[in-house]
């Protein structure tokens, strides 16, 4: 229990990912949090590969994290940038609007 | 380099290509520009045939080996090359490709009015793909040309085309899309095979008998489709049909001698085993083929959809004769092709010449014709009569040698042959009788003007093309020859050698 | 010792935050949970030994996304009780799709361990009391450079995409454009006018109106011949 | 000269086929005269040069066709067999221009008629010097070709059409047999030439088809080619309906030349035919009831035309069972004969139908024989010599078949000699009966067309003269060369009868009753007539009544028509409806667009999937991303 090592990290990442996924079921209409969701998501994946790292003391992990850092900073603006024309168009932020790409 | 001394078949080749990028420049007023890109076009055609007389005159009948040949590498590691060259079999359907578009061209001065431009350059770039398919002796290179024959004629169809063309364009191209996706796989066996796709190479390359089998059906799907042979002939008629008179002349007279061009280059040389195996399915089907579309042709009510079924009832014909495996029967079926080529061209021709005066296909709509038009009458006289095989004219010799060679094999085989000249004479005197003969009962009929200037510029060549090829086909058949007989020596000798090998 | 308890202490308060970033009612809230967990997972980074991405992610993360989320939901005059609206009716699938995929998440961990020649494929071994800042520098500006720019890029071209997508264009606004102004004709014509002559013999000069266009001349296409 | 007597018809319709509009109709027309009488006058001195000289040729043109040792040639074959039939078709067809200069003088288009005569000669030209099956064969479908072309002369008559057409394709069933033969000959003889088939005719005695002796199937298939093309029974359809075209035509093509090609056909082909002993028992049996039965329905018949018609198919017959017990001399010697007196009664005919303002029935007829003395006088020595009254042209050939057939000692000789006579009494019959009722008793036609009954001009009946020399002469001075003691000499091996085979010699010592018979009866028949038409009119009606079931059937030809309508017409018309219609649209195209419409069915469901939310595509992905996981691990343990 007190020997911190790699299972407790990739638990937690674990748990954050299942929260993510939860968050985007729960919020089904709110984009925004959907998007929150998503961050929580890649904040697992960012936790299990910072775990690693030092696990194995293999700074790639690191890297890969930053990689992905900068991924989701840029999925985070973009994302916004719609949800803001999107509102400014429709007035509303609900997904369950956004059907147009009904086939 | 060869005996022209210059690259003639890529000149042949390119040549319409390059007329259709000339024409695709040309800008300006939209009459203006259809009657440059007429001319244009005619000329990039008549410059190409001229080129290909060439062919003619330098072509050593002598010899069963390619003449003409160049060779280039494009993906030497994979054993890809370009290669060009022509033997016996196919340097007359260069010449067929190269004397219809010019007519084809000649025909549709008038008849179209849209989109001049791109309907010319979609007819040299047809030509352009046929000649390369009948050139090509690399297999890819082949199967490009086959393929991108298919481009132009979908778009002749669909955009020229009548009431229902983009029906009869999407059935034409989905038809020969699938068989021809199947000789693709047929193409990537072989070349795991072989590890070459050079066609040379690949006929002296021996496949074991299982594998010709799944080969010979690949091939025979996409082949079937073209010919057509029943029962995947319907996309024929409906693409006749929808199609413009030029159009149809090309599909008749060029585009469907490519399926069993593809037999006689392809399924004969490098599958002879399974070749000989399923000579009696094709003898079963072409049979079928010429009695069962004889007789729709019978019953039908539009010009071209009858004339369409005839072709089928003749490319019947010609799939029997290739598989009789004998010299009479390949040489007549090679010559059927190339009088198919020319005399079913000109039937729709002359269909063409009625529906610019009155806009109808409808048989019924017709009759006592010969009053007004005498020389119609007399040119559509001639191609009925070649086209149920008048001795003295184009499709007496191909028939009579099918049926010579097809006795051999089978004598019911050369019956049900035979019982196609009854019908084909019923079906075609009919349609004569019908448009021709008779009197005149519709007044816009008793108006009808007799062949123009240009129209008879257009028969003239087809006519003594005809006459010739009754008359004195050796001319014809002599190319033939030598090819003809080491294809038999060479299938000869490797049934032979599968069956020592079988004991 | 203290760093067991400091970890257990982070994860707590992070997946604490985490569930109420997902569950409360009020975004704004969620996006201060969402804060809440990026600063203790930068602290469990710190733990973990990765210093500099630990101040990355407070900095891009708290600093940048966060305060990104802020305004947003701030700005956006959101109705946010009709967009919690069936906030229940999809938790028992999402319950189960998260209960599953946990177990499985925690059967694969149980079951799983490092190879044997682990250590021997890292690519990047980190030196024993070397430091990670410098050594992730190190790394990310030689091996990784094109990886590097690329992240650049794609960066630049998020920044790009967001403010074309919201750039507004008003049509009220009015703003100069010289080509327009160039290019003008007809409105304003110089013309030599009988000097002393009033507008009751001139007449009020208008510009020259366009005729209205003939109405086209409809063309039967049949489509190829006929 | 051998070329000139071919070609030079051919010069003629070219010119007047191409170039008539511009040369005009009087132009065209004696154009072609002028060079039909120049190949006759060739044809003649070919003639004495080759048969009276005894020197036969062959001149080769060119290279037909020639793949892997299947050689044709075109060349033109001399001997005395085809010089008999160049110098007779170029003879009457000379003769028969000239008459259609004056039958045609009033119609619309004379050039392409005499385009047409003259192509006909053309062909058959090429069809009697052929030197192979081949070139035959060409002859043979370009006559074919010709005779569809002039029956359906005037095409605005539907029923001209109909009759070309029928004519065109019952013939071409004949030519089906036809190349099914040359294809044997050819696989048997390993050539088309007739020199190499003759010579290898003992060699190929043993050679077998399908367990039957080769020699008899190719026999077999090609007389059912000539039966076609000779109107014999079962595919004797067409002749009647023939009559549509023009009667200079019928004179020429259906009566004179195209008609008798099929007997020259087996005359051509007697070395193989000698080796076929079944195959002559057939011929036999089918020409002599051929003979029969198209006299009988001549006895009812009403049509003038169609009454000579079948009066030649008739003859026709007795060719046939010549043929069939191995006197080919005798029937090319009838063939030769028939030629002269038959083309003189169509003309006859003409002249009458001409005289009567295009009038054919002969219930319409009557009581004309002072206003056309000369044509009736035609008439009669042609009716002379159909009947086989003594020393007319008949009288000779006739005979002689009759005595041959006698003299074959054969079960279906004495079948043909049997039916033979009976068919010289109908003959003799029928033809008086169209005389009297043609020419004598009251006139039944109108008061119209009476009064303008006249003589016709001169181009008609010069030709007619000619030809009734012809039927007077003919006979008596060719009996000999061809049939005679001359017979061998004159025929020169052109016809080939074994050694067993001494028929002839054997007609000329038939017991004395037998060269009678046939005049007999055949002046039983013209008495016969004249009693029935001339003297008691009345009696064919009570005889009509009295059995109306034979009268029926005889007027309606045996039903031969109706039964082909039935069995082949109709059958074919609906098969090919059907076959389109069920075949075609439903079964082989409805595959393709019942997928077709398949997928597109199928997609219609797909796209109800893609509802547009975009929350519901993250929960598919999400479910996917779990279910993928669960399958990892399930999977997992197994490695």
């Amino acid at each position: 229990m007190l020997a911190i090592g790699l299972s407790h990290y990739l638990t937690v990442g674990a748990i954050l990912f299942v929260l993510g996924i939860l968050g985007i079921f729960l919020n089904r209409k709110n984009i925004i949090v959907i998007l929150m969701s998503v961050e929580l998501i890649l904040l697992s994946v960012n936790l299990n590969l910072v775990a690693f790292s030092a696990q194995l003391g293999d700074l790639t992990g690191q890297i890969f994290a930053m990689l992905i850092l900068t991924v989701a900073a840029a999925e985070a603006a973009i994302g916004l940038a719609i949800v803001v024309i999107h509102f400014r168009n429709r007035g509303t932020i609900e997904v369950d609007d956004v059907s147009t790409l009904r086939g | 380099m060869n005996a022209a001394g210059f690259p003639i078949l890529s000149l042949v080749t390119f040549l319409p290509l390059a007329g259709a990028l000339v024409i695709m420049l040309v800008r300006g007023e939209e009459a203006v520009v259809a009657r440059n890109a007429r001319w244009t076009a005619l000329w990039a055609s008549l410059i190409t045939l001229a080129l290909s007389l060439l062919l003619w005159t330098g072509f050593d009948q002598t010899t069963a080996e390619f003449q003409f040949v160049e060779q280039a590498e494009w993906l030497p590691e994979f054993g890809v090359g370009y290669h060009m060259g022509v033997d016996g079999i196919s340097v007359l359907f260069i010449l067929l490709s190269t004397i219809l578009t010019p007519l084809c061209i000649l025909s549709s001065w008038e008849s179209v009015t849209t989109r001049v431009r791109e309907y010319m350059v979609a007819f040299l770039v047809l030509e352009s793909m046929m000649i390369g398919m009948f050139a090509a002796l690399d297999f890819v290179l082949f199967y490009i040309f086959f393929e991108a024959v298919l481009i132009p004629m979908f778009l002749i169809i669909g955009i020229w085309g009548g009431g229902r063309r983009v029906y009869a364009a999407l059935k034409f191209f989905l038809y020969t899309l699938a068989g021809s996706l199947l000789m693709l796989l047929a193409i990537l066996a072989i070349w795991y095979q072989a590890g070459t796709t050079d066609i040379p190479v690949l006929m002296q390359t021996v496949f074991s008998p299982q594998m010709q089998f799944w080969l010979f059906l690949a091939f025979f799907a996409s082949f079937a489709v073209k010919v057509p042979m029943w029962p995947v002939h319907t996309w024929l008629p409906d693409a006749h049909v929808e199609a413009p008179t030029a159009g149809s002349v090309i599909l008749a007279g060029v585009l469907l001698k490519m399926g069993a061009y593809g037999f006689l280059r392809f399924s004969l040389p490098l599958l002879p085993q399974a070749s000989a195996d399923f000579a009696p399915l094709i003898f079963a089907l072409s049979i079928i083929a010429v009695i069962y579309t004889s007789l729709v042709a019978l019953a039908q009510e539009d010009m071209k959809k009858l004339i369409a079924y005839s072709s089928i009832a003749h490319m019947g014909i010609v799939t029997l004769g290739i598989f009789t495996f004998t010299a009479q029967g390949l040489s007549g079926a090679l010559f059927t092709m190339l009088s198919h080529g020319v005399v079913s061209g000109a039937l729709f021709l002359c269909v063409g010449v009625l529906y610019d005066r009155v806009h109808s296909r409808e048989i019924m709509r017709y009759g006592g014709v010969a009053k007004v038009m005498p020389a119609y009458a007399l040119v559509f006289m001639v191609f009925t009569m070649a086209s149920v095989a008048l001795p003295g004219l184009a499709g007496f010799p191909g028939e009579l040698l099918v049926i010579v060679g097809a006795f051999k094999v089978n004598p019911w085989v050369a019956l049900g042959a035979c019982m196609g000249m009854i019908l084909g004479a019923a079906y075609a005197l009919y349609l004569y009788r019908r448009v021709i003969f008779g009197k005149i009962v519709r007044e816009d009929l008793k108006a009808l003007l007799d062949l123009s200037p240009r129209e008879y510029a257009t028969f003239a060549p087809l006519i003594l093309l005809t006459i010739w090829m009754g008359v004195y086909p050796s001319s014809f058949l002599n190319f033939f020859e030598a090819t003809v007989a080491a294809l038999i020596a060479r299938h000869e000798a490797a049934l032979g050698a599968a069956r020592l090998a079988g004991m | 010792m203290i760093a067991a308890i400091a970890f257990y202490l982070f994860a707590a308060v992070l997946i604490a935050s985490a569930v109420m970033v997902v569950t409360s009612r009020n975004p704004v809230h969620s996006v201060l949970f969402l804060i809440l967990a990026f600063f203790n997972a930068a602290a469990l980074f710190l733990l973990a030994g990765a210093e500099f991405l630990a101040m990355i992610l407070v900095i891009v993360y708290v600093g940048a996304v966060a305060v990104l989320f802020l305004f947003v939901v701030m700005m956006l005059d959101v109705d946010f009780s009709a967009v919690r609206e069936g906030f229940q009716r999809y938790a028992p699938i999402g319950g189960a799709v998260g209960l599953v995929l946990f177990a499985e998440l925690i059967f694969v961990f149980g079951s799983w361990t490092f190879a044997d020649d682990a250590a021997g494929l890292r690519l990047n071994p980190m030196m024993p009391g070397a430091d990670n800042t410098r050594e992730i520098g190190r790394i990310l500006y030689t091996d990784y450079v094109w990886l590097f720019q690329l992240s650049g890029l794609i960066l630049l071209v998020a920044m790009i995409g967001a403010i074309v997508l919201t750039l507004r264009n008003k049509p009220v606004a009015k703003r100069q454009d010289i080509g327009k102004q160039v290019s003008r004709m007809g409105s304003v014509n110089l013309r030599q006018v009988r000097s002393g002559a009033g507008l009751a013999e001139l007449g009020i000069e208008r510009p020259p109106v366009d005729a209205p266009p003939a109405p086209k001349q409809v063309e039967h296409h049949g489509g190829g011949h006929h | 000269m051998y070329v000139g007597a071919i070609f030079f018809p051919l010069l003629g319709a070219c010119i007047a086929g191409f170039f008539g509009r511009w040369l005009g109709d009087k132009v065209s027309q004696w154009v072609t005269v002028a060079f039909m009488a120049i190949a006759a006058v060739c044809g003649s001195l070919a003639f004495i040069d080759v048969a009276l000289g005894s020197a036969p040729g062959i001149v080769p043109l060119f290279t037909f066709i020639d793949v892997g040792g299947f050689e044709v040639e075109w060349a033109l074959r001399y001997d005395t067999l085809s010089v008999v039939m160049v110098a007779m078709v170029t003879f009457i067809s000379t003769l028969i221009h000239l008459y259609s200069v004056g039958y045609m003088s009033h119609d619309a288009t004379i050039p392409r008629f005499f385009a047409y005569l003259s192509l006909f000669t053309f062909m058959m030209l090429m069809l009697v010097t052929a030197d192979n099956l081949v070139q035959l064969f060409f002859g043979w479908e370009g006559v074919g070709l010709a005779s569809y072309l002039l029956i359906g002369y005037w095409y605005e008559k539907e029923s001209a059409n109909r009759a070309a057409m029928k004519a065109f394709i019952v013939n071409r069933v004949g030519d089906v047999f036809f190349m099914l033969g040359l294809a044997l000959t050819y696989w048997t003889f390993a050539s088309v030439e007739f020199e190499t088939i003759f010579a290898g005719v003992e060699a190929a005695r043993t050679t077998t088809f399908l367990g039957l002796p080769a020699l008899e199937v190719i026999a077999l298939l090609l007389f059912l080619g000539a039966c076609g093309k000779s109107a014999q029974i079962g595919l004797h359809t067409w002749l009647p309906d023939a009559m549509e075209g023009p009667t200079p035509v019928s004179a020429l093509i259906h009566a004179a030349t195209m008609v008798t090609a099929g007997v020259f056909l087996m005359c051509r082909m007697s070395p193989v035919l000698e080796y076929a002993p079944t195959t002559l028992t057939i011929i036999t049996i089918v020409g002599a009831t051929t003979a029969i039965f198209a006299a009988t329905i001549g006895c009812v018949q009403n049509d003038i035309k169609r009454i000579i018609a079948y009066s030649t198919c008739s003859q026709l017959g007795y060719m046939f069972f010549a043929v069939g017990v191995g006197a080919y001399q005798a029937a090319m010697f009838h063939l030769f004969t028939h030629a002269f007196f038959k083309a003189l009664l169509f003309l006859g005919a003409g002249s009458v139908i001409h005289a009567m303002s295009d009038e054919q029935d002969i219930r319409r007829m009557g009581g004309i024989w002072k206003k056309i003395p000369l044509t009736y006088a035609l008439m009669w020595i042609g009716s002379l010599a159909l009947a086989g009254v003594p020393y007319f042209a008949g009288y000779y050939s006739k005979d002689m078949v009759l005595e041959v057939a006698y003299a074959a000692h054969s079960n279906a000789g004495m079948y043909a000699f049997a039916m033979g006579l009976l068919a010289a009494f109908l003959t003799a019959f029928y033809s008086w009966r169209l005389i009297i009722l043609t020419f004598h008793g009251a006139p039944r036609a109108d008061h119209h067309t009476m009064e303008h009954v006249h003589e016709s001009p001169w181009t008609m009946m010069v030709p007619l003269l000619a030809l009734a020399a012809g039927a007077v002469v003919t006979g008596a001075v060719f009996f000999e060369l061809f049939v005679g003691h001359d017979q061998a000499a004159f025929w020169n091996g052109a016809i080939f009868t074994s050694a067993a085979n001494q028929i002839l010699e054997h007609a000329h010592h038939v017991p004395e009753w037998v060269p009678l018979a046939p005049t007999v009866v055949g002046l039983t028949g013209i008495a016969l007539a004249y009693l029935m038409y001339m003297f008691a009119p009345k009696l064919p009606v009570m005889l009509a009544n009295a059995l109306p079931g034979v009268h029926r059937f005889l007027l309606n030809k045996w039903y031969f028509d109706e039964l082909y309508d039935a069995i082949f017409v109709r059958p074919t018309q609906y098969l090919a409806r059907a076959l389109w219609k069920t075949g075609d649209m439903r079964l082989i195209d409805g595959m393709p667009n019942g997928a077709a419409a398949a997928a597109v069915s199928v997609a219609g469901g797909a796209v109800r999937l893609q509802s547009g939310r975009v929350a519901s595509y993250a929960f598919t992905m999400i479910i996917g991303l779990v279910l993928f996981v669960t399958l990892l691990l399930v999977g997992m343990p197994s490695r």
